[in-house]
């Protein structure tokens, strides 16, 4: 039994079938690389699993219960957190602030109006958001605007945002896409620090063959809305099926 | 069955008007990405250049009579325009059709000013906040028709149309109905011809031109446009022009229906606005559509037989169709997502 | 110190001193309540009117025209000009040396035609430009919500343009006093007229402006012209600043009506009448009879802006400057000497209760709001166009001969607009007072 | 991109006792400004409280209401409503007109929320204009149309007759326990409610709720996915802007007991994003900034005419002074709103922060000529530019 299970997943948009029968079980405490030419409906996956989108059909369900119908809030609530593509932070705030909205977000569920202590008279939540900040190698920036900060350490703070949230599950939509190759060396080595000290199930959706072969722990190939393979980044490496998706047909 | 149909001409009417300044605001929106909250001094302006245009013509020779005296003591003037004198009985027709005609003063006008407003002010708002493109606009319109009240007052100066249209079209009877109830005049008739005409002008430039073709590509999608090394900000320019213009007229040719004055622009700003809204921002179709939609419900919501049934229904409907076409539907009957949401 | 405390106790300023010196305020605010026995009394060789005039929107014009009849009659005040209608003004005290021996001096306000604006600018004149008297205005709602504010403050207010029966009605006040006619006196002269014209068997359709002004009027119209024998077929609310009257206009044309009456004014009036016209109302037969259109309120200003839509239409007005008596002639001249046209009824009605206040207050010996109060209350005036006047002490309404106007068909100039058809007596304009209830109540000196 | 400029809340108590001696000490420091007269500093205070309330739904949380007029109106048509039916006190009036505009607000709210961006604007804009509308015709017995609602002599002021102070001879003001809510008084009492508000305004802003209102305006999408439900957070702002509303409104009837349908209008809606914005959007003390200046230029600069203009060129030769005052003319008195358009394009093109950032800019800038770096008057490490 694994922390997130999908069972015949389908979706369409229109005519086209974006998702095509997929099944999926994700260990717990694993990091699991999805990979797969453009338009193999990662993505889509993704969105189905944070309730952006909803499957046509099929059943998706976290630590046994089923996120189908659960609004994105509720569903980070459960315990699921996301890294986009682009880093998604606020970026008109301070880094400090930037982790503590999810510390809050944890603290104080998904609405309360807590308006008499000071935001920076709160020191449960404000000593997390500096410990994770410090985690990240961001701790000396802390009151710096997070507008200005380098891709990379964009890419840290959101880290800093989910992780600080203590999550089950952490999915990450191409976290080292567009980045320089010093930073997506950076972002690796954070990735497997945090693997280690934070042991948090991944789903981590990736082009960068480099980065799913030096962090995955299991490795899921899609083509076509379909997972065509899954195992080992050994097995993977090796598999005759994964060099077709990715030469042939599909991804021209 | 008289009274729906002459309801329904009536909003044909109102929608043209309405379609006509909503489709410039929209084009703005799609293009460029800018809330233009001026657009409504534009109509204004155009409806001047009406004003001025027939005061131009219209300028007279004055003979003074010594021998007479006005009550508040100047002595009494004798006025024969200029262009009578010259030209004869083609000056008096050209005085006649001062309206129509000032749509050649206008066409050029408007373009410089569309200009003038586009590369003076609108063009560093491009990547600006809409709250801040709300504002400068606003307060450009504001500026605007002030100036307009320190020239022609804050009186509406009525327009005449030419002779031969002022009277009304007895159209019921051309259809088999009892003559004499069914009764247009012919003026609104000209505008709803001409409102569908530039309509129809404005979407075959853009469908059949290339220039159009590109406006409209990007429209879609601003950042391939560009990818594809056309200075798309160019013609983006050209278009603000094309849509002040096309206020512009609607503007010049509305004079007759309603006297202008300097507020008139604003009076149709909030409601041009809905129209827009309604119809989807940056949608070219929508806009029409939701500004004849609108027109009709307007003057359908204005009969007595509804009105003795929900009090006030007419001073609410527009707003009341907005609230729930937006609630229905959510960027209005025709528009693209992610439009405006930001 | 515990003055305030005092509920009986009125007036803004004085509340105000109290607190002021208590904070040790500049004199500005202690120095003019305390020696009062009334509010802002002139202490200097100044006497300071207060006109409050719409200086923006719609009515921008016919506020500046009310301006520069406020100024022309300061002017003559001071002895400055050719003294206008001070030298026909019979009985008169003034002599062209200021008020009780003081120098007329004005500040000026913009009401914007909005209750609100315009009691926040009266309020300022009150208060810091220490006005004794406010005057101006071009609506009811404004008049009606300025003269209970300096009821409230204790100055006088004379009203400028205002037509509603309530100004001088329901919502009277002491210290308020309107020299314009309102609508009970259009339609009571209206109504003869229109049976000349019209005969008495014609069915009327009313257009009426949804508010407060447009329904009194609606009333009085119908009131009168039903006891000709006239019957009401309809009377359509239409939204203020409506812009496009088509969808009321039509139902008119498959409505039995004759005759249609538009209860508008300023810009829906234009509007509504041009489109009328447009619809070719004036050409049409209705039951074998020529349909008329009926504008019951005129207004030079504003009927310029339907240009030769006017033509042959009746209605009224309180005052036109083709008048031939020797008030209208001498205010016209002098008038159109300072600024190259006529002047309008509303820079006529402002000119008048400028210098009817004066006048008062010379009487009176006073600036004090009850001594002016009881100077103006019934007095009996003539030669300042309108022939003899009456402000009666009841409700504090002028009455005077009311003008039956009609589009002129061949105007001479842009201000010939309209002719006189009638100037209807006096008498056949007078009503009882209780007929609009409201009550005065006491004259508030404001200290 | 205007940022959210922002100062630490270190040093929130100097900067709040500040303001409230200027609050104050306004009928002192404005008398050279020819501003200190009781009405226009009520004026001040009532627009500042509605400035701030709608800055925390536009400030922080980044919605554009264009509908907020409509809770001034209904809370000055309660409040006066209050005063015919109880009395002339103006705590229950008070008490009333911002339950009133907060149950309204939640209703407008509730629905316009559902929509972002332009669409939730022109929402918000098509609420108010019916209220508007209906207000000045259908809804007259109500709110007395054009004329505006005010109290009169019959009403039955229930408290009142029960206190024994029914009988009024004269005009009827409001008081609170026999104390007069007009002239000084009555600013005074604005203005304690005035920093009411905007002590209860700093809260918000450095509470834990004022950072989720400004991380929805920074990334709503970014709020959805961090476990936060963010529309009831942006209704909970939009009830409080609503009640500031309705507050203001109040004091408005409070000041003067009449309640006019203009007030509603959407100008009067645009009249607040502009305070907002000229005085710098998000920011503490901005919108009040913005409310004082357009009321000021509003009263003060139409009140010019030719004749005060003359005597202020008075000093200069007569070809000149003609000049000068002609072309001046054209700005004040019945121009004043050429002004008014002309600063709101001035503040936006250079100035898109608002007045507080053209601050932050001279501070910065006196910084740098300073003695350079470690003077310890440097900006903020946060203030944003």
């Amino acid at each position: 039994m694994g922390i997130l299970q999908v069972q015949n997943v389908n979706k369409s948009f229109g005519g086209l079938k974006a998702l095509n029968n997929v099944n999926l079980d994700i260990e717990e405490g694993s990091l699991h690389a999805i990979i797969g030419p453009n338009g193999a409906g990662k993505s889509t996956l993704l969105n189905c699993f944070v309730g952006r989108l909803r499957p046509d059909t099929g059943t998706v369900k976290f630590n046994g219960r089923s996120l189908l119908g659960l609004s994105p809030h509720e569903i980070n609530q459960a315990g699921v957190a996301r890294v986009f593509q682009t880093p998604e932070i606020f970026s008109d705030l301070t880094l400090l602030e930037n982790v503590m909205i999810p510390a809050l977000a944890v603290r104080d569920g998904a609405f309360r109006i807590n308006t008499w202590r000071r935001v920076d008279k709160q020191p449960d939540v404000r000593d997390r958001a500096e410990a994770m900040l410090a985690d990240v190698g961001l701790a000396d920036k802390r009151n710096d605007h997070s507008g200005n900060l380098s891709r990379g350490d964009k890419r840290r703070l959101e880290l800093a945002m989910c992780l600080v949230q203590r999550p089950k599950l952490v999915l990450l939509d191409e976290p080292t896409a567009g980045m320089s190759r010093a930073d997506t060396n950076n972002t690796i080595d954070l990735l497997a620090r945090m693997s280690e000290q934070h042991g948090v199930t991944k789903i981590i959706i990736e082009h960068d063959m480099h980065v799913v072969f030096s962090l995955a722990d299991r490795i899921t190939v899609f083509a076509q809305g379909h997972p065509i393979v899954e195992g080992t980044p050994e097995q993977i490496k090796g598999d005759p099926k994964v060099k077709e998706a990715y030469l042939g047909g599909a991804h021209v | 069955m008289d009274a729906i149909l002459l309801q329904i001409l009536n909003g044909l009417d109102k929608g043209g008007a309405y379609a006509l300044i909503a489709l410039g605001l929209t084009l703005v929106f799609g293009t460029l990405g800018v809330v233009n909250f001026a657009h409504g001094a534009l109509f204004m302006l155009g409806a001047f250049c009406a004003v001025t245009f027939n005061q131009l013509i219209g300028l007279e020779k004055v003979t003074i009579d010594p021998t007479q005296t006005t009550p508040w003591g100047s002595p009494v003037e004798i006025r024969v325009p200029m262009i009578e004198e010259w030209l004869g009985p083609t000056g008096t027709f050209i005085l006649d059709y001062s309206v129509p005609f000032s749509i050649l003063a206008a066409i050029p006008v408007m373009i410089v000013i569309g200009l003038i407003m586009e590369r003076g002010l609108i063009q560093f708002f491009y990547r600006r906040p809409h709250a801040e493109q709300i504002l400068v606009t606003f307060g450009l319109a504001i500026v605007l028709q002030e100036i307009i009240k320190s020239f022609f007052g804050a009186n509406p100066i009525p327009q005449n149309p030419p002779d031969t249209l002022r009277a009304a079209a007895d159209i019921g009877a051309l259809f088999g109905f009892e003559p004499g109830n069914i009764v247009y005049p012919y003026w609104r008739l000209v505008y709803f011809l001409f409102s569908a005409i530039v309509i129809g002008c404005v979407f075959a430039f853009l469908q059949l031109t290339t220039f159009g073709m590109v406006v409209r590509a990007g429209m879609a999608d601003r950042e391939t446009v560009g990818l594809f090394g056309i200075d798309i900000e160019k013609r983006f320019t050209v278009v603000f022009g094309l849509a002040a213009v096309v206020a512009g007229l609607a503007g010049v040719m509305y004079t007759p229906i309603l006297p202008p004055d300097y507020h008139m622009g604003m009076d149709f700003l909030v409601l041009s606005f809905v129209v827009v809204v309604v119809g989807g921002m940056g949608s070219l179709p929508g806009a029409v559509a939701a500004g004849f939609m609108l027109g009709i419900l307007q003057s359908f919501a204005s009969m007595t037989e509804v009105k003795s049934i929900f009090p006030g229904i007419d001073q609410i409907i527009i707003y009341l169709v907005a609230v729930i076409i937006l609630l229905v539907r959510p960027r209005g009957l025709m528009g693209r997502k992610g439009v405006m949401e930001g | 110190m515990v003055d305030f405390l005092n509920p009986s106790r009125r007036g803004v300023l004085k509340g105000g001193a109290a607190v002021g010196a208590g904070l040790a305020m500049p004199t500005i605010f202690s120095s003019k309540a305390w020696a009062a026995d009334y509010l802002n009394k002139p202490t200097g060789d100044t006497v300071t009117f207060g006109f409050n005039v719409p200086q923006t929107g719609p009515y921008a014009d016919e506020g500046a025209d009310e301006l520069r009849a406020y100024q022309l009659a300061v002017k003559h005040l001071n002895g400055e000009g050719d003294g206008g209608m001070l030298n026909t003004m019979n009985p008169t005290v003034l002599t062209g040396n200021g008020v009780l021996g003081k120098k007329v001096a004005f500040v000026t306000g913009d009401t914007q035609t909005k209750s609100d604006a315009a009691r926040a600018s009266a309020k300022r004149m009150i208060e810091k430009d220490g006005a004794l008297m406010i005057t101006g205005g071009s609506s009811s709602g404004v008049a009606i919500a300025v003269q209970s504010l300096c009821q409230e403050a204790g100055v006088i207010f004379m009203a400028g343009l205002t037509h509603s029966n309530d100004t001088t009605g329901k919502d009277k006040r002491r210290n308020g006093f309107r020299h314009f006619f309102n609508a009970y006196m259009s339609g009571a002269a209206l109504a003869p007229v229109l049976k000349d014209e019209y005969g008495n068997d014609r069915k009327a359709y009313h257009l009426t402006a949804d508010y407060t002004w447009g329904w009194t009027q609606e009333e009085s119209i119908k009131n009168s012209t039903e006891a000709l024998g006239w019957e009401t077929v309809n009377a359509v609310r239409t939204p203020l600043g409506a812009g496009d009257f088509s969808q009321y206009i039509t139902p008119v044309l498959n409505s039995d009506a004759d005759v249609l009456i538009l209860n508008h004014y300023g810009k829906d009036m234009v509007n509504s009448l041009t489109q009328a016209v447009q619809f070719g109302l004036r050409d049409k037969q209705v039951n074998g009879k020529d349909f008329a259109v009926v504008v019951p309120l005129y207004s030079r200003l504003m009927a310029q802006g339907a240009g030769e839509n006017v033509k042959g239409i009746l209605g009224t007005t309180n005052w036109h400057w083709s008048l031939q008596d020797e008030g209208s002639k001498a205010f016209v001249k002098s008038f159109g000497e300072e600024y190259g046209f006529p002047p309008s009824q509303a820079a006529h009605t402002c000119y008048v209760q400028a210098i009817l206040y004066a006048d008062a207050c010379e009487r009176a010996g006073t600036f004090a709001p009850c001594g002016v109060v009881e100077a103006l209350e019934g007095f009996e005036f003539d030669g300042m166009g309108n022939g003899p006047t009456l402000y009666r002490a009841a409700d504090h309404q002028c009455f005077k001969k009311v003008l039956v106007v009609k589009g002129n068909e061949n105007p001479t100039s842009q201000f010939d607009i309209l002719e006189v058809v009638q100037e209807v007596p006096a008498e056949q304009v007078t009503y009882d007072p209780s007929i609009f209830g409201g009550e005065l109540g006491e004259c508030n000196n404001g200290a | 991109m205007t940022k959210i400029v922002r100062e630490t809340a270190h040093g929130d108590a100097i900067r709040f006792s500040l303001f409230a001696v200027l609050i104050l000490a306004m009928p002192v420091w404005l008398v050279p400004f020819g501003a200190a007269y009781p009405d226009l500093m009520q004026k001040f205070a009532i627009y500042g409280l509605f400035a701030i309330g709608f800055n925390i739904l536009f400030g922080l949380t980044g919605y554009l209401s264009f509908g907020h007029a409509a809770f001034l109106g209904v809370g000055s048509y309660t409040a006066v409503w209050s005063f015919k039916l109880l009395g002339m006190n103006p705590l229950p009036a008070i008490a009333l007109a911002i339950l009133l505009a907060g149950a309204f607000a939640w209703v407008i709210g509730y629905v316009s929320l559902r929509r972002t961006g332009i669409y939730f604007a022109i929402l918000t804009l098509a609420f108010a204009q019916m209220s508007y509308n209906l207000a000045y015709s259908v809804l007259t017995p109500i709110t007395n149309g054009e004329t505006g609602l005010r109290v009169l002599n019959s009403d039955p002021r229930v408290l009142d007759h029960m206190m024994g102070a029914g009988e009024v001879d004269g005009p009827l003001v409001t008081n609170l326990f026999g104390m007069e809510m007009s002239g000084l008084p009555g600013f005074y009492f604005c203005a304690v409610w005035l920093l009411i508000g905007m002590f209860i305004s700093f809260r918000i802003f450095r509470s834990p709720f004022g950072l989720m209102l400004m991380a929805i305006k920074s990334n709503q999408n970014r709020m959805n996915y961090t476990g936060i439900s963010t529309r009831p957070y942006a209704l909970t702002a939009f009830v409080i802007s609503g009640m500031y509303a309705g507050l203001a409104g109040a004091l408005l009837c409070v000041t003067d007991p009449l309640a006019g349908a203009e007030r509603m209008q959407w100008t009067a809606s645009g009249e607040v994003v502009l305070m907002t914005i000229l005085g710098g959007a998000g920011t503490l003390l901005g919108p009040m900034l913005g409310a004082g200046i357009i009321k000021y230029s509003e009263n003060i600069f139409s009140a010019f005419n030719e004749q005060t203009l003359h005597n202020i060129f008075g000093f200069l030769p007569d070809g000149i002074e003609g000049a000068v005052v002609s072309v001046a003319g054209l700005f004040v008195g019945e121009g004043w709103h050429l002004t008014l358009g002309l600063l709101f394009m001035l503040i936006v093109i250079f100035l898109p922060g608002g007045l507080i950032e053209g601050g932050h800019r001279i501070q910065a800038a006196v910084a740098r000529r300073g003695k350079g770096g470690g003077s310890g008057h440097q900006a903020q490490p946060q203030a944003a530019e």
